[in-house]
């Protein structure tokens, strides 16, 4: 029965990938749409079913399928694995990808090749659970590059444009560069331990003792690198932003609610093996951070509105992994569900958006669009605030947890933190003050075919928006339903719902204050001096470095492609033509030889005869006179 | 029996007939006529026929004498052989010296 | 023996049909005669004896190696056919020196005195002569013709030495009491020196460097048919006596001796495989093929223990690719005079069987599995490794890897080069002989015990 | 019934292809090449009752050669890869039109029964004489068929054929070595011999230097690229769908067992050439401008890994290489032949001249990726499940050995995928470009479902080799 169900759940996304990627074209764009999405829904609902399963019962789901892979020390099998923290992911994994598919629908309806969207995005959600609901780090793996496949195919899903190929290709890469971390880290864990099974994996980590720290430490580090490409951490995150040359639902789906959280599920998979190596969590807390703090700059000068989401997602993901590095995993798991909220909420609003203006991104071109576009305002302006963390929205609670817990551990993380989530409040702020305030600084052309969004785009904005609304329920401070939730995984001691004394009071009170602050600012700036970016060209100063993401894509450019591409010209045009010389060298030398040879068979019976006797003088001698 | 090889002693015989035979070879490589180079090949054998009948005496043993016919015969169709290349030579270019045979080479 | 007595039957034959005016049966009957020989030759081999006092002395070897040459007379003598064909009148004349020739050579390996040595040698020299010089027009011929009379009856001259001291030594012409002879204490210094001369002799038979300088040159000007005999049948004899005679004299293979046949070998194949990379003509090329070749067979020399078997393997399954390689170039070469490589160009196209076995003759000599070249060498390299002389090895393998260089030079020319001559039609005898050759070879390669075990 | 027949079946199939004439060959030739691939299927299941399917018979007397034949789990593995590609390659020459086609087909028949020979000899002749039989056919193959100039051609291809002749002369003098040292070529007893240290070394050098210059690995690897980019595309599949394969099946069957001392000696080394393989192709292909020029890079770092992986000595590190070696079989096959598709449609191979094609043609290029995909061992196909085994067994050598042979991950889908942009995305090409005929199509979902299904299902081929490859393992580590 639950091996059935959870068959259905897997392949019924992929099912529907095959029904679209073969008839999808016949059968018309919208029913192929609806089948991609009622796919998705159904996995949804058997999520649902499993969901109640498990919170009654309270005991994982093992099924086992068949061996997979065979390897000396131990044999991987194809398996999968339902406990808390899969089925919690397969709840907004396949939920917010049925709203979103949902969306699609009506988004991507101009687009000749909708079906293959649709088929991609299927086939994205089956990876996507394959990740999730595989039973060991292997099958994980299976999910891990599929997904990362998925991303590269709907980045460059406009593949006529050179230019979104190169992002989809740096993604993959990207990603691929991290994989081979998360490689690295399986293999030494199959060598520690002989097995990638969780179930066991955690059993012989718990049960052992004198585990060797040193390797399982490198192990961590290596999981975590992957992580890092994953989840666009320092320095593998700037393939997302990048990413955003991708339809709009794609970004909310794949590079905000799901996929980029990938890492963050796999660390909290095996919190046992990361609470082992505390150097690698330090280094994971301190990345976090400085990602964050990072990105969030990078975010405030932005005027491309998906760009600047995109910063925000990467710098709120570094949030997580502050979170995770301090091992508050379910603090993190509560910050993925808030964040899945709200930032796909906002990034299906600016889709809204782009799709009301025909395309347009600038927000310089943008504005006084909440008078036409009511229902996506108000979703919008919800969800910014969850994420400015003002209370009482889903946000403040995620992430005033994350501030808590740094706060404990180390104040400097805490400040670090608490500036980017400032940081944060302005930059969205400004965005929606840029998008929906003031008057329309678009062409009249645009003016005149602004409206509200088609319901079947409204509906998932507004779903969304209440959800990260009052998403923060799940985890409410005093008594947190998630924390309980989830305990069973974690081998170390959740530390419960804080006493609340006057620190946790003044923190929160310092983290909304630093919300408003951000507000603030951001209001005086664009409403008050009502002032708008200006041109790329006029950007100076510090600005310009932000607005240049610091340089780090040309020098990367620099240091690893460039490089690597002159190595590869000068082998192709010096070392092999060398090597290859080589080997003719021996033929020409003998060759060479041989013109010489011709010149001695001079055609003279003398000579001949000549060497006739030296040889035959030379041998007597040899042989008689030279003892 | 004291015949006159042990008094002269078979080394001299040797020694006359490698000089004779010596002198054969230099005639063979430096002489570029034709005819002559058959010639100084002619002593060469003569050189040997000669050692063979020392030898035969000194073995008391006919059969290097006998030998010595062989080798003679098959000189005489050598030569018989040689000049009527020789011939045809004469006939197509006109001379017999060997170095402006140098047609082929290489 | 009375293979030999029956050869010359054959030869004076043939005279005789030329004075009855039945030139056009000479070379049937010929044939017939030469497989009639053929048998002879089996019963022989049955019964090995000594006759005319150690004259001749026929062994399992002597058999063995006759019955080789008198197939490759058979071939050349079909071949003839149409070789002559446009001065019929000679016919008799070559076909009748032929079959001397190789009663010269069946002389050679079965001698049981050097007298009868010298004979034979002679008789074969002198025929070569003639054959050598036999287009009497071409000047090329006759420069030929008289290059390899001046050396070869030079080299006659040291081997005569080289028996006359042996007989000073000895007292004797009998190999088997000069082999009894040589096993007791002191001998005179000359005895050793007059095997070398023989030795030196024979090895410019063979055309092993640096006695070699005569085979490219007289095989490029002799007529086409002959410098076949000269590189097949020639090669082949000179190489059995040789063979014969370092083992029958049981002449001391001091440790010095043994390095000079390594360093002649290793001498031989080196520079007759560089010179041949810059050939052009395809004659010359194979000549000097062929004197890499005789550096091959001298490997048999430095172990002679039981090389018997190998070295006639060896030299069957080269005299069988030369036959090959030689009825493809008599047709190629026919109506023009000279044999350049040109003349090959898309042979692949114009005649692809013909063209396929050249291809097979050349690889076999390249020494490439399942043609018996491959096994030939196989044997060859087992033996001399066996006998410990691995660097000799090594120098034999580069060896080879150098002349597939020269070998492919000619199957590029027939398979990627565009054709520039129409082709005449292609006498019969052409493809009988091209065909069977090859498939002998090949047989050879398939079951080489056969012919490894008739000496082992 | 044995194995001899499968090479009775080829053969005759040559013959036959070659009487059929040019009208019939290429039907004859996928006729017999299917025969062998059913037969070698039987032979599979005979294998796995457990009857004797080997051959032996003596075959010279002095020196001692057999005949003998012997089909393995290892063996039959490799020579179903044989007989399943070359139906493949000979149905997906059907779209070219080829003069003389007789004897085009036998020689691709030809080659394939030398290939099946050298995998099935267990007679250490008999094993080199196949060895070199199956260099004669794709020799001719690449030098009559061959495209680009002539003169180019004759060059590429006599250095080829002079340079592998060169490599496998010397392993036949240590063949006779061993020969003196044994009595016999039999493997068997040539696994049983006790050779010092020294001797072992120079037998594996003389062995390596054949299989280097086959496989081939840096810095023996001159002459592939341009071999690939003149041969026919046929006869780049069967040089690098299988007779790539021959040299890693044979330092599995033989270089490793006769001379395990050297091998262990000098892991370190070899491993490291393999690595360097991997690092130094990957680099090359990323600027290649030939099509062909790059496949056959991209194949330089595969087997570069493959043969790392050999030289592990470990069972992990043989099973992945087997694995990984028919993975990349039918990859890199199917891989040129979509070269050959898009030369057959545009008459070039240059990367440059092409681009704009998928949104002409969406089966090929849909085809076309998942090759690409499975060539960068993306999970689920089959090129992951040899490449992670084959990694896990480098990391158990040497982490670094891992990380450095893991790059290939990386660099892989850098190149491959800038390949694909280019030859396949971006505004739609002005020429036009015909989607691919059923006979192309069918070409490719076979290659494709085969790597799909073993992929996510290779315990039929791991329990098929891994006892034979745990015999060798257990030769390896003998006492002496």
């Amino acid at each position: 029965m639950n091996t059935n169900l959870a068959l259905l759940l897997l392949l019924a996304p992929f099912l529907g990938f095959l029904f679209n990627i073969f008839f999808g074209k016949s059968i018309g764009k919208t029913a192929s749409g609806v089948i991609g999405t009622l796919t998705v829904a159904l996995s949804f609902a058997v999520t649902l079913y499993f969901f109640g399963q498990i919170s009654v019962s309270k005991t994982p789901i093992q099924i086992q399928l068949f061996d997979w892979i065979q390897i000396s020390n131990f044999k991987v099998d194809f398996g999968f694995l339902l406990d808390q923290l899969s089925v919690l992911w397969l709840l907004f994994v396949t939920g917010i990808g049925s709203l979103i598919h949902v969306y699609s629908i009506s988004y991507m309806h101009d687009d000749e090749n909708m079906h293959k969207f649709f088929a991609y995005l299927n086939l994205f959600v089956f990876f996507m659970i394959t990740l999730v609901i595989g039973s060991n780090l292997l099958v994980l793996f299976i999910g891990w590059e599929g997904v990362g496949l998925c991303s590269y195919l709907l980045i460059g899903f406009w593949h006529k444009n050179q230019d979104f190929n190169d992002a989809a290709k740096k993604a993959f890469i990207m990603n691929r560069i991290g994989d081979l971390g998360l490689l690295i880290g399986i293999f030494i864990i199959g060598s520690l331990f002989s097995t990638l099974d969780y179930a066991t994996l955690k059993t012989a980590i718990t049960g052992a003792t004198n585990l060797d720290l040193y390797w399982i430490s490198i192990a961590a580090f290596a999981l975590f690198i992957g992580a890092c490409g994953k989840s666009a951490q320092i320095p593998l995150y700037t393939w997302l932003p990048d990413a955003m040359a991708g339809p709009t639902p794609v970004s909310a789906l794949i590079h905000a609610a799901t996929m980029v959280t990938a890492g963050i599920f796999m660390i909290t998979r095996l919190n046992y093996v990361f609470d082992l190596a505390p150097d690698v969590q330090n280094i994971i807390a301190i990345v976090g951070a400085v990602t964050s703090l990072v990105a969030a700059t990078i975010a405030l000068v932005q005027t491309d509105i998906k760009k600047v989401l995109a910063y925000s997602t990467v710098s709120q993901l570094g949030l997580m992994f502050l979170a995770l590095g301090l091992g508050a995993y379910e603090v993190a798991v509560f910050h993925v569900i808030t964040h899945a909220f709200f930032k796909a909420c906002l990034f299906l609003g600016s889709g809204s958006v782009i799709h009301a203006l025909h395309g347009e991104q600038d927000m310089r071109k943008m504005g006084g669009l909440k008078k036409v576009m009511g229902i996506t305002f108000i979703t919008f302006l919800l969800s910014s605030l969850a994420i400015s963390g003002i209370p009482p929205f889903s946000g403040f609670f995620s992430k005033d947890e994350i501030l808590m817990v740094a706060f404990e551990h180390n104040k400097v993380l805490w400040f670090i933190a608490s500036l980017a989530s400032l940081l944060t409040a302005f930059y969205m702020f400004r965005l929606l003050y840029l998008t929906f305030f003031k008057e329309f600084r678009g062409t009249a052309e645009q003016k005149s075919h602004l409206h509200e969004s088609p319901s079947l785009i409204t509906f998932p904005l507004i779903v969304l928006a209440i959800l990260a609304t009052v998403g923060g329920l799940i985890s409410l401070p005093t008594n947190s339903w998630l924390n309980g939730y989830l305990s069973p995984l974690f081998s170390k001691e959740v530390h419960e719902a804080h006493h609340f004394g006057t620190t946790e009071y003044a923190l929160m009170a310092i983290a909304v204050i630093a919300g408003l602050v951000g507000i603030g600012v951001a209001y005086s700036k664009y409403i008050k001096q009502n002032q708008v970016p200006v041109e790329d060209a006029e950007i100076t100063g510090f600005s310009k470095v932000l607005y240049n993401k610091y340089y780090v894509d040309e020098f990367y450019n620099v240091l690893f492609v460039n490089s690597i591409n002159g190595l590869s010209k000068f082998f192709r045009d010096y070392v092999e033509t060398t090597l290859s010389s080589a080997v003719f060298g021996l033929e020409k030398i003998a060759n060479e030889l041989a013109f010489q040879g011709k010149k001695l068979q001079s055609g003279s019976i003398g000579f001949y005869l000549f060497v006739f006797v030296i040889g035959l003088c030379t041998i007597i001698t040899y042989l008689f006179l030279a003892q | 029996m004291n015949n006159i090889l042990n008094e002269i002693g078979i080394e001299n015989y040797i020694f006359l007939s490698v000089i004779l035979f010596s002198i054969g070879v230099f005639g063979v490589l430096y002489r570029r006529n034709a005819i002559i180079v058959f010639m100084s090949i002619e002593i060469m054998l003569n050189a040997v026929n000669l050692l063979f009948v020392a030898f035969s005496t000194y073995h008391q043993d006919a059969q290097g004498q006998v030998f010595v016919f062989f080798s003679m015969a098959v000189a005489a169709a050598e030569v018989a052989v040689g000049l009527a290349i020789l011939v045809s030579i004469f006939r197509n270019l006109g001379s017999i010296d060997i170095n402006n045979l140098k047609n082929l080479k290489g | 023996m009375n293979t030999l007595i029956a050869i010359i039957g054959l030869g004076v034959l043939c005279l005789l049909f030329e004075i009855f005016e039945a030139r056009k049966a000479i070379i049937p009957v010929t044939i017939i005669g030469l497989l009639a020989i053929l048998g002879l030759d089996i019963t022989d081999y049955a019964n090995p004896q000594s006759y005319y006092n150690n004259m001749i002395i026929v062994s399992k070897f002597s058999a063995a190696f006759s019955g080789l040459f008198i197939i490759l007379t058979i071939f050349l003598v079909t071949l003839a056919h149409k070789f002559y064909q446009n001065n019929q009148s000679k016919i008799s004349d070559f076909i009748a020196i032929k079959i001397f020739l190789l009663a010269g050579a069946v002389a050679m390996v079965s001698f049981g005195n050097l007298a009868m040595y010298f004979l034979g040698i002679e008789v074969l020299s002198i025929a070569l002569y003639i054959l050598a010089s036999s287009n009497r027009l071409s000047i090329k011929s006759n420069e030929a013709g008289l290059k390899y009379f001046l050396m070869g009856s030079f080299a006659s001259g040291i081997i005569l030495f080289g028996i006359c001291l042996i007989y000073g030594a000895m007292g004797s012409f009998d190999v088997t009491e000069i082999s009894e002879l040589s096993r007791s204490a002191e001998l005179p210094v000359w005895f050793p020196i007059g095997i070398v001369l023989v030795f030196i002799g024979m090895l410019f038979k063979i055309a092993a460097v640096p006695f070699h300088f005569w085979a490219p040159d007289v095989y490029e000007g002799s007529p086409a048919l002959t410098t076949a005999l000269m590189s097949t049948l020639a090669k082949v004899v000179a190489i059995a006596t040789l063979y014969k005679l370092v083992t029958i004299m049981n002449a001391d293979l001091s440790g010095n001796f043994q390095m000079m046949i390594v360093i002649v070998s290793m001498a031989s194949m080196t520079v007759g495989n560089i010179m041949a990379l810059r050939q052009v003509n395809v004659k010359r090329m194979l000549a000097f093929s062929g004197i890499s070749h005789a550096g091959f067979m001298l490997m048999t020399l430095v172990s002679t223990a039981n090389a018997a078997g190998t070295l006639l393997y060896y030299t069957s399954a080269y005299a069988l690719a030369g036959i090959a390689a030689f009825s493809v170039i008599l047709y190629v070469c026919k109506n023009n005079e000279n044999e350049d490589i040109t003349n090959f160009h898309g042979l692949g196209k114009t005649n692809p069987l013909l063209a396929a076995i050249l291809t097979a003759a050349l690889l076999s000599m390249a020494g490439i599995p399942i043609f018996s070249g491959f096994f030939a060498k196989l044997f060859l390299f087992n033996q001399t490794i066996q006998a410990g002389f691995i660097a000799l090895v090594i120098v034999a393998v580069v060896n080879s890897i150098i002349s597939v260089g020269y070998y492919f030079k000619l199957i590029l020319a027939m398979y990627t080069k565009e054709s520039n001559e129409v082709r005449t039609a292609t006498p019969a005898v052409i493809y009988i002989v091209a065909v069977v050759s090859i498939v002998l070879n090949i047989a050879l390669g398939l079951f080489p015990s056969m012919v490894l075990d008739l000496l082992a | 019934m044995n194995v001899s027949l499968i090479l009775i079946i080829l053969l005759v199939g040559a013959f036959a292809t070659y009487l059929a004439g040019d009208k019939l060959a290429s039907k004859v030739a996928l006729l017999f090449s299917i025969a062998s691939l059913g037969f070698s299927i039987v032979l599979l299941n005979q294998y796995n009752l457990g009857e004797n399917i080997n051959f032996i018979n003596q075959w010279i007397n002095q020196p001692n050669v057999s005949f003998a034949l012997n089909a393995d789990g290892l063996a039959i593995a490799m020579l179903l890869l044989t007989t399943a590609l070359t139906p493949i390659i000979i149905y997906s020459s059907f779209g070219n039109e080829y003069k003389n086609a007789k004897s085009f087909y036998a020689l691709i028949l030809f080659m394939a029964f030398a290939m099946c020979g050298t995998f099935l000899a267990a007679d250490g002749l008999l094993y080199y004489i196949f060895w070199e039989l199956a260099l004669i056919p794709i020799y001719f193959i690449a030098l009559i068929w061959g495209n680009g100039d002539v003169e180019e051609r004759k060059k590429a291809v006599v250095k080829f054929f002079i340079y592998t002749l060169a490599g496998s002369l010397f392993m036949l003098v240590a063949f006779i070595y061993l020969y003196q040292k044994a009595g016999s070529f039999l493997i068997q007893d040539l696994y049983n011999l006790n050779l010092t240290a020294s001797e072992q070394l120079w037998i594996f050098l003389a062995f390596f230097l054949a299989y280097a210059i086959k496989i081939p690995i840096i810095p023996f690897h001159t002459w592939q690229a341009n071999v690939y980019q003149k041969a026919p595309t046929v006869g780049t599949m069967l040089l690098s769908g299988i007779m790539l394969k021959m040299g890693l099946y044979s330092v599995i069957r033989w270089q490793l067992p006769i001379a395990p001392l050297a091998a262990k000696e000098y892991m370190y080394i070899f491993i490291g050439l393999g690595i360097a393989g991997v690092i130094y192709g990957s680099i090359v292909a990323l600027r290649q401008r030939d099509l062909k020029k790059l496949l056959a890079y991209s194949s330089l770092a595969h087997v570069g890994l493959i043969a790392a992986g050999s030289y592990t000595l470990t069972i992990d590190g043989l099973r992945g290489a087997v694995l990984q070696m028919i993975a990349h079989g039918f990859v890199v096959v199917g891989l040129f032949f979509a070269s050959e598709i898009i030369y057959r449609r545009y008459e070039t191979r240059v990367i440059a001249e092409m681009g704009g094609i998928r949104s002409q043609a969406v089966k090929f290029a849909s085809l076309f990726m998942i090759l690409v995909l499975a060539s960068v061992a993306l999970p689920t196909t089959f090129n992951f499940v040899g490449e992670f085994t084959v990694l896990y067994s480098l990391s158990q050598i040497n982490v670094w050995f891992a990380v450095l042979g893991g790059t290939t991950i990386i660099l892989g889908a850098y190149y491959m995928l800038k390949m694909y942009q280019h030859v396949m995305l971006g505004e739609t090409n002005a020429k036009p470009f015909a989607d691919v005929t059923f006979n192309e199509a069918t070409t490719l979902v076979i290659i494709v479902a085969v790597l799909f299904f073993f992929g996510m299902y290779p315990k039929p081929i791991t329990d098929l080799i891994t006892p034979s490859l745990e015999n060798i393992i257990t030769q390896i580590n003998r006492i002496n």
